[in-house]
């Protein structure tokens, strides 16, 4: 039995005893503890250090609105820093490391900082560090870096997996204490979808640590029959150790499981936290109401608590936090803590009450010091005594550890998620949720409901008017019985006077209540203001217990009500959720699908190197034994090509087919270029633009029959030109007549180039494919020998005799081996993109290197493809505007080095020779560049201001991020056969 | 003579080597079925719509208004092709798609709870009937699904995304141990 | 929204399944009408806090563009339309 | 009262208690030179220099909420000047440099950081887009580097090098880029201006923009009815409806951008750090919280709150480019409504209305351009005359032809 456990008591299984350890230190708890009650256990209160003034700081808490003790669990790629001790379940071989301490949590250097306070005040670095400059980021910046911040983010690959899950309800119940438990109970009985989440590991929520029975047993024997008989039916689903964490538009929640995070060794089957996001016809926030904590001088030495926590701790876990226990109260919850210990033999040293009169019932021999306040504690890592002011009088009450007591906030975080403000209540001296209509109710100690048979009683009440509203028969049902009740009150009490050391407000960043005097004086009074200059509940715990007291002393401080200085605005995550949660498995090499062509396999037995290209994998280049650099591969590829023939996948440009009487109108309205007479049996070169006027994509139009069309786009613009294309059919001109699909999916496609492709291609095509019967740009079906059918387009993106083949996508792979059979007398080779950007470059079509989104078809060279008579077509009217006609655009060009050793790199940009470099001497930028293997040296393709007049000029190559500046000659972009003689023979 | 062509499956480097025996949960990969897009002439759609719905020939999945897929396990994609055209009789465009897709059949009790993982409809049989389908997505992947049965589900997937919509359900599935092989 | 969407035909979906194109309220001018026509359909937008009339695309399900009708301070939405059945209804 | 360590000093030995107002709550007059609407960065900036260097200091700020409660409260604290187009690059540069001296200029620490701003490049084609990028910037004078793989390795070892599903090739580093205390800029400004003899009137909401023979002369608030010289609107994220009230309609739709916050860690993240596999940034505030955000949510939206759907997404990218943040918490989320303009560049310029001038379409890039926009702003309204690095931002550029589409997505603006 470890120093502070109690005898007996408590639902901690006693039979199970944990071994974890604590800044090394090996301890031992039980199974049904949380970290923070087996440290409590074993005298550990002490277990962090303050993040501005590294004071020492104890666990005040029970649950996730703990400020201070915040560990790294864990330890490698495992390490969970910032980690809650009040919510970690405990496990065996659990590790746990205090956090923002040097070298050790009894002795902190960093602590140092407290005694130059009084110059630390709120802001102060706004006012200094200014001098000298050079010494803020060499030296001030750097230090308060180091200061500041909490645990330490390992940053290696984490080994565990999340994953998410959708979740659809008629009801869901945030909190699974007495309201919650009943609200299920009512829905689930009246057989409406159910989801129940508690972020707690076992659901009861106050039930666990009620010493109220209930039915004339335990609360927390309700608590578990009540989960019993939910887990029974079939239309309720039940989630511990799920933290509702964000409340968005539609009734959608958001919430984090943690699957396997008290799991010794998780199984690999299991994600270690998993999001749901649930969407719910209506919720029930049954959250409950935090305890305030009081703000009073030297509130946060450790073993000063909430005094629910003390509770809690003896009841649910049956730990003591102290022996002789002092109360500081404003109200009858105090008292109840006191009771409770008592009961549990630990010893009461007196209860401080702030009010000058209360019927409270103090145990029995236990001093009662009214109309009092505390004003001071004393003792270093643990508390052990309070200062106490009565009619200026004070006197010192000897204690290990302090309950305070400062009324109730309920928790309503998720309700004021969507914009919608708290609204004060005089009444209940808090600020209780906004109506936020239908989707969203609220019940229990959460709606400012105290009493156990209140919440319990709240609880059914609503969930029965939701049965109804969704139209399922509430099952009539008696309440529970609980004893005898008195409605718990408070007196608020912002700010305990009289204070003779600092008192805090937010605990974790050490703000204190004259940080928010100094806000105020310094004009900073608004709400946020005082948050953002003072950063008061801005930490980790987002001011769960802080807020509202720091609301309250501005209130006071400007002499105001609560209800004027509102709130600042509460925003998801209720709690801190994982990265990885959110990520769930969308990451490394699944951050995105992959797609793959039907040629893949194909590629890869040829050994091609693959390249990402959008959610593809392509085939860059074909290595063959004894080439080092992509550079050989390549240059061999392309001249093959333009020598023999090689065969390419370009299965991955989007296909589209059209069909109906208005597809021809259509495509004529979409491209810039007339479609209308594109004869049955022919393809055409298309030019697609932006309503605005500059080029959107390109590809080619195909007309298989009189209403049926092929129309192909690039890689990269496959989905967008589809959405375009249903955008325009289905919005601008839904009258027309057409249908068309994608079959991208369908059809496996091979670029056939070379002077000897179509000797290749002849020994595997039936039909005849002589010049004369399938010319430049004729399209068709053909069938292959041994059957199948296929599609044949004589289309040529390399400037040679090309042909591109497609068959059904099975079949892929086999037909382009027929066709490496085929080839193989004619030394075919397999190519990849590079080598054809290569083959594009020298015959200078331009690219989406080239097209950009502010390039023109003028620019680009492609003027002609531009249609002045037709009327209208997507980009027309806007093309005409002044500046897309100006005569000093840039316009697309070729470069080639002057000195033939050179080579021009793409991104470079282009300088009068002579001129000094700036942004109005820019000339214009390389868009593409590669080494010609034909011409033997570089060449590329570059945007120059009124280039096509430029032809013959000598240029500079401006490339300063690689410190490289090359003498170029400016030329047409086509360095290859500018007649097409090759490509029509 | 198509038949000297090997028709390869999307998935055949996914699924190479002895099949195992299937498990409880279980995902069955369509080996050849035909699939083909009709489209609706504008107009027609109705008159398709009951004409399709009518056939029992194949099944029908609801994709868009005036669109949908029609699947057949016996026939061949043209013979499937013959079918539909007979019952459209020029009311519709008949458009392959065999080539284009890879159907996913995923049976076996917790089947709902592996999908919920990556699809956001509401997969309750009040909301999702045997017999339901419609496009939607699942993880990243837009895919055709339909509810075959009360614990038996199809999802229909381009064919380039196949392999990685296969690793999705097989991730999805892990919790669960699902098994999966060629239909067979 | 920012959550969900009912698509006329497809039911209750999730934003992911769209993808949004922008104000639907606008109509494409003939293309003999006048510049200034042209530069306020492709470049001014009323933008109003409150009601707006925005296309979203259900790609990932039927891949009809929807006239959505929605707050853009509540982000209640209003209605969902078909975008073909919108402009055939608007005289487009 | 002059900031110094020494004021620090003084005042923390007279118990605090002399602190002054930063600024002082002023009710407004009947009648100013220049009427600012939005007390904002911009509208702050621009009061601030209309005072200092162009002597019109009869100034007011108008601001609806609280001093700071729009963008400049909200944002990702990102300060660069690494733009591509000759529209754009002058402009950012020239908000740099001012930045460089703003603590010195305002006696406030707005605690600017320059720890470099990386862009990663994930292909070839990428890579070129940033080289183009980076020669664009060295036209312009302003320091650029190519980072290569190995390079990046050595400097940034916690990136994905290994199982990026879009491979880590390096980067585009802009050393003096960095990050800066937001709230401080506007609180730095507003003083600034405030010693000026601004005044700045916190709570008062114009309501409506009164002309009288075509020619503005006040606007109607909250507070009652203000006459003015000339009008300022620096309103961004509310634009449309201030333009509105005088009939202006613009290229302009707000839309949501989430960002977020991590709980503090010790330092370990020591540059900007942007993914260029998506659309990820990331960088740590030297209170330790790790501050990132991504892409606008995609519908236009007046509502400052972001959906949960693009939150998951950002955090996808997030732990693909840096694997070891998954075990990190994610503290907060907040959302800021965005001018987006139609070609993703800003708006400064005169407005066909007499005496009414426009600051707006900041889209992401609103807080870098703090001080350029309250500057060429200043100049704008006191000279009547663009500043020189603000040429290409006028409102004809439509119209003309002369889009700065940096991200050449063309008029839809939620693509840029």
């Amino acid at each position: 039995m470890t120093a502070y456990r109690l005898t007996a008591g408590g639902l901690v299984d006693r039979s199970r005893s944990l071994s974890f350890s604590f800044d090394g230190r090996p301890l031992r708890g039980f199974a049904g503890d949380t970290l923070a009650s087996a440290l409590i256990a074993n005298d550990q209160i002490l277990v962090g250090r303050s993040f501005k003034y590294h004071r020492p700081r104890g666990i005040v808490s029970a649950g996730s609105s703990e400020p201070n003790a915040l560990v790294t669990i864990g330890s490698g790629a495992r390490s969970d820093p910032n980690t809650k001790a009040t919510v970690a379940e405990l496990y065996a071989g659990l590790t746990a490391r205090s956090q923002n301490r040097w070298p050790s949590l009894g002795v902190d250097i960093g602590a140092v900082v407290d005694l130059f306070s009084p110059f630390l005040g709120a802001g102060f670095y706004y006012k200094t560090f200014m001098r000298p400059a050079q010494l803020w980021e060499r030296l001030y910046e750097p230090l308060i870096r180091r200061a500041a911040g909490l645990g330490r983010a390992v940053l290696e690959r984490d080994p565990e997996s999340y994953e998410k899950s959708w979740a659809h309800c008629d009801l869901l119940v945030v909190g699974g204490g007495p309201a919650g438990l009943m609200a299920a109970l009512t829905a689930g009985r009246a057989g409406l979808r159910v989801i129940l989440a508690d972020e707690d590991f076992r659901l009861g929520g106050s039930l666990l640590s009620e010493t109220q029975p209930i039915d004339g047993a335990p609360a927390h024997v309700f608590a578990d029959r009540a989960v019993a008989e939910l887990q029974a039916l079939p239309n309720v689903t039940l989630l511990p150790r799920t933290s509702v964490f964000g409340w968005y538009d539609d009734n959608v929640f958001g919430a984090v499981e943690r699957v396997q995070k008290h799991v010794a060794e998780p199984s690999a089957k299991l994600p270690t936290e998993r999001v749901w996001r649930i969407v719910a016809r209506r919720a029930l926030l049954a959250t409950g109401a935090e305890e305030r904590p009081l703000v009073f001088g030297g509130n946060d030495r450790p073993g000063v608590m909430m005094a629910g926590a003390l509770s809690t701790y003896a009841n649910r876990y049956g730990v003591a936090a102290g022996r002789s226990v002092a109360i500081f109260t404003n109200g009858s919850a105090g008292y109840c803590t006191a009771r409770d210990l008592s009961a549990k033999g630990i010893a009461i040293a007196a209860i401080v009450d702030s009010r000058a009169a209360a019927a409270d019932a103090a145990p029995e021999g236990v001093r009662v010091i009214r109309s009092a306040s505390v004003v001071d504690t004393r003792g270093r890592l643990r508390v052990s005594g309070l200062v106490v002011e009565r009619s200026g009088f004070e006197e010192l009450v000897a204690c290990d550890a302090v309950g305070m007591s400062g009324g109730w906030s309920p928790v309503i975080h998720l309700a004021c998620q969507r914009g919608a403000k708290p609204v004060w209540s005089e009444a209940l001296s808090t600020f209780v949720a906004p109506a936020v209509g239908g989707g969203l109710r609220v019940a229990g100690s959460a709606n400012g409901v105290y009493t156990l048979s209140g919440c319990l009683g709240d609880g059914a009440a609503k969930a029965s008017a939701i049965a109804s509203e969704l139209g399922f028969k509430p099952v009539q049902d008696v309440l529970p019985a609980t004893g005898e009740e008195t409605d718990p009150s408070f007196t608020a009490l912002w700010y305990a006077p009289g204070a003779k050391s600092k008192a805090f407000v937010d605990f974790q960043n050490d703000v204190h209540a004259k940080d928010l005097g100094l806000a105020l004086r310094e004009g900073f009074g608004h709400v946020e203001h005082a948050k953002r200059y003072t950063t008061s509940g801005m930490a980790t715990d987002q001011g769960k217990l802080s807020n509202t007291n720091a609301v309250g002393i501005l209130a006071g401080m400007r002499g105001v009500s609560p209800a004027d200085v509102g709130t600042t605005t509460f925003r998801p995550f209720y709690t801190p959720v994982s990265f990885g949660a959110l990520a769930g498995t969308a990451r490394d090499k699944h951050a995105a699908s992959v797609r793959k062509s039907p040629l893949h396999e194909w590629a890869r037995k040829n050994g091609a190197t693959f390249v990402e290209a959008g959610l593809w994998y392509r085939s860059a280049w074909f290595p063959r034994a004894g080439e080092k650099t992509w550079r050989e591969s390549v240059d061999r590829e392309v001249l093959n090509v333009r020598a023999n023939v090689g065969i390419c996948d370009v299965s991955t440009l989007g296909k589209i087919e059209l069909f109906g009487p208005d597809a021809a109108e259509f495509l004529n309205r979409l491209y810039s270029n007339a479609m209308l007479k594109l004869p049955v049996g022919k393809a055409r070169y298309g030019l697609m633009l932006r309503e605005d006027g500059f080029v959107y994509d390109d590809g080619t139009v195909s007309r298989l029959a009189e209403e049926h069309f092929l129309v192909t786009t690039t890689t990269a613009l496959a989905g967008g030109v589809m959405s375009h294309m249903e955008y325009c059919s289905q919005v601008l001109w839904p009258d027309l007549k057409i249908r068309f699909c994608s079959v991208s999916d369908q059809w496996a496609q091979i670029a056939i180039a070379g002077p000897k492709a179509r000797s290749v291609l002849q020994q595997i095509v039936e039909d005849d494919i002589s010049n004369a019967a399938f010319p430049f740009l004729a399209a068709g079906t053909v069938t292959l020998k041994g059957g199948l059918k296929g599609r044949l387009f004589r289309i040529s993106f390399s400037g040679e005799l090309a042909f591109e083949l497609a068959v059904p996508a099975g079949f892929g792979v086999a037909v382009a081996d027929q066709i490496m059979e085929a080839g193989h007398a004619f030394d075919i080779c397999a190519y990849g993109v590079e080598a054809l950007n290569v083959l594009r470059l020298e015959k200078g079509l331009p690219t989406h290197a080239e097209f950009d989104g502010r390039v023109t078809p003028d620019d680009a060279g492609l003027g002609r493809m531009v249609s002045a008579q037709k009327t209208d077509f997507i980009g027309k009217h806007l093309s005409a505007r002044y500046g897309l006609t100006a005569a000093d655009r840039s316009q697309l060009v070729g470069l080639k080095p002057v000195d033939k050793e050179k080579d021009i790199r793409a991104g470079a940009h282009l300088l009068r020779e002579g001129m000094k470099p700036s942004t109005l001497n820019d000339q214009g930028w390389v868009s593409s560049a590669c080494f010609s293997p034909v011409l033997g040296h570089h060449i590329a393709l570059a945007f120059l201001k009124s280039g096509r007049e430029r032809y013959g000029e000598r240029i500079v190559v401006w490339d300063k991020l690689r410190d490289q500046e090359v003498m170029a000659e400016v030329c047409d972009p086509v360095f290859v056969d500018p007649e097409n003689a090759r490509m029509k023979a | 003579m198509i038949r000297d062509y090997y028709n390869r499956h999307a998935l055949d480097e996914k699924l190479r080597g002895a099949p195992r025996p299937a498990g409880v949960n279980h995902l069955a990969i369509g080996h050849r079925q035909a699939v083909a897009m009709v489209l609706a002439h504008a107009g027609e759609e109705d008159t398709v719509q009951q004409v399709l719905s009518s056939a029992t020939e194949f099944t029908v999945r609801f994709s868009a208004p005036g669109e949908w897929l029609v699947v057949s396990e016996s026939d061949t994609s043209e013979g499937l092709q013959r079918r539909i055209d007979a019952f459209c009789a020029g009311r519709a465009y008949v458009v392959d798609q065999s080539e284009a897709r890879v159907l996913f059949r995923l049976s076996g009790p917790s089947t709902h709870r592996i999908l919920a993982k990556g699809v956001g409809l509401d997969l309750h049989p009040a909301a999702f009937a045997t017999g339901a389908s419609a496009n939607a997505l699942c993880g990243h992947i837009a895919v055709n699904l339909a509810r075959t049965g009360d614990d038996t589900f199809e999802l229909i997937a381009p064919r380039s995304f196949a392999e990685s919509l296969f690793d999705d359900l097989m991730a999805m599935g892990r919790e669960y141990d699902l098994t999966a092989a060629f239909a067979g | 929204m920012a959550s969900l969407i009912t698509c006329p035909h497809c039911g209750v979906r999730p934003k992911e399944e769209f993808s949004i194109r922008g104000d639907a309220s606008l109509v494409r001018p003939a293309p003999t009408a006048s510049d200034e026509a042209w530069h306020d359909y492709v470049y001014v937008r009323a933008n109003p806090r409150g009601r707006t009339l925005e296309h979203w695309q259900h790609v990932a399900g039927c891949r009809r563009f929807l006239v959505v009708e929605r707050d853009t301070f509540t982000h209640e939405v209003h209605s969902v339309t078909d975008g073909a059945v919108f402009a055939r209804e608007n005289g487009r | 009262m002059r900031y110094s360590a020494f004021s620090i000093v003084k005042n923390a030995l007279s118990g605090n208690l002399n602190w002054k107002p930063q600024w002082r709550q002023a009710e407004p007059k009947s009648h100013y030179d220049v009427i600012i609407v939005g007390g904002g960065g911009h509208g702050l900036a621009t009061a601030y220099y209309l005072a200092k260097e162009f002597g019109i200091k009869n100034v007011a700020v108008l601001e609806k909420g609280y001093l700071g409660s729009g963008n400049v409260g909200r944002n990702t604290t990102i300060v660069r000047s690494n733009y591509m187009l000759p529209g754009n690059e002058p402009f950012y540069e020239f908000s740099m440099k001012l930045w460089e001296g703003l603590e010195r200029e305002l006696n406030y620490n707005v605690m600017l950081s320059q720890r470099g701003v990386i862009m990663l490049y994930h292909s070839d084609g990428q890579r070129d887009a940033y080289i183009r990028r980076g020669n664009a910037m060295w036209m312009e004078g302003v320091a650029a580097e190519l980072i290569e793989r190995d390079q990046l390795k050595k400097m940034i070892p916690f990136l994905n090098y290994d199982h990026a599903r879009y491979p880590i090739l390096g980067g585009l580093l802009q050393r003096r880029a960095g990050t800066a205390r937001h709230d401080a800029v506007a609180w730095g400004y507003a003083r600034g201006a405030d010693r000026h003899g601004v005044d700045i009137i916190e709570h008062c909401e114009v309501t409506a923009i009164r002309r009288e023979n075509g020619v503005v002369t006040g606007v109607e608030t909250t507070k009652g009815f203000i006459g003015c010289g000339k009008l300022a609107l620096a309103a961004a994220g509310n634009s449309s409806r201030v333009g509105e009230m005088a009939d202006l309609k613009l290229p302009i739709e707000s839309h949501v951008l989430q960002a977020f916050v991590t709980e503090g860690l010790k330092p370990c993240i020591d540059h900007v750090i942007v993914y260029g596999g998506g659309h990820f940034y990331i960088s740590q505030s030297d209170k330790g919280g790790l501050v990132f955000g991504a892409e606008i949510d995609g519908y236009s939206s007046y509502a400052q709150r972001g959906n949960l759907a693009t939150a998951e997404h950002v955090m996808e990218e997030g732990v693909t480019m840096i694997p070891g943040l998954s075990r990190v918490r994610v503290l907060r989320s907040w959302a800021g409504v965005m001018d987006m303009s139609m070609d993703g560049s800003p708006i400064i310029d005169r407005t066909p209305i007499d005496n009414l001038y426009l600051n707006c379409g900041w889209c992401y890039g609103g807080f870098k351009a703090t001080p350029a926009s309250g500057y060429c702003f200043a100049h704008l309204i006191a000279k009547n005359d663009t500043h020189p690095v603000a040429r290409a931002l006028r409102l004809d550029r439509f119209a003309r032809g002369y889009a700065v589409d940096e991200a050449g997505a063309g008029p839809q603006p939620n693509l840029h």
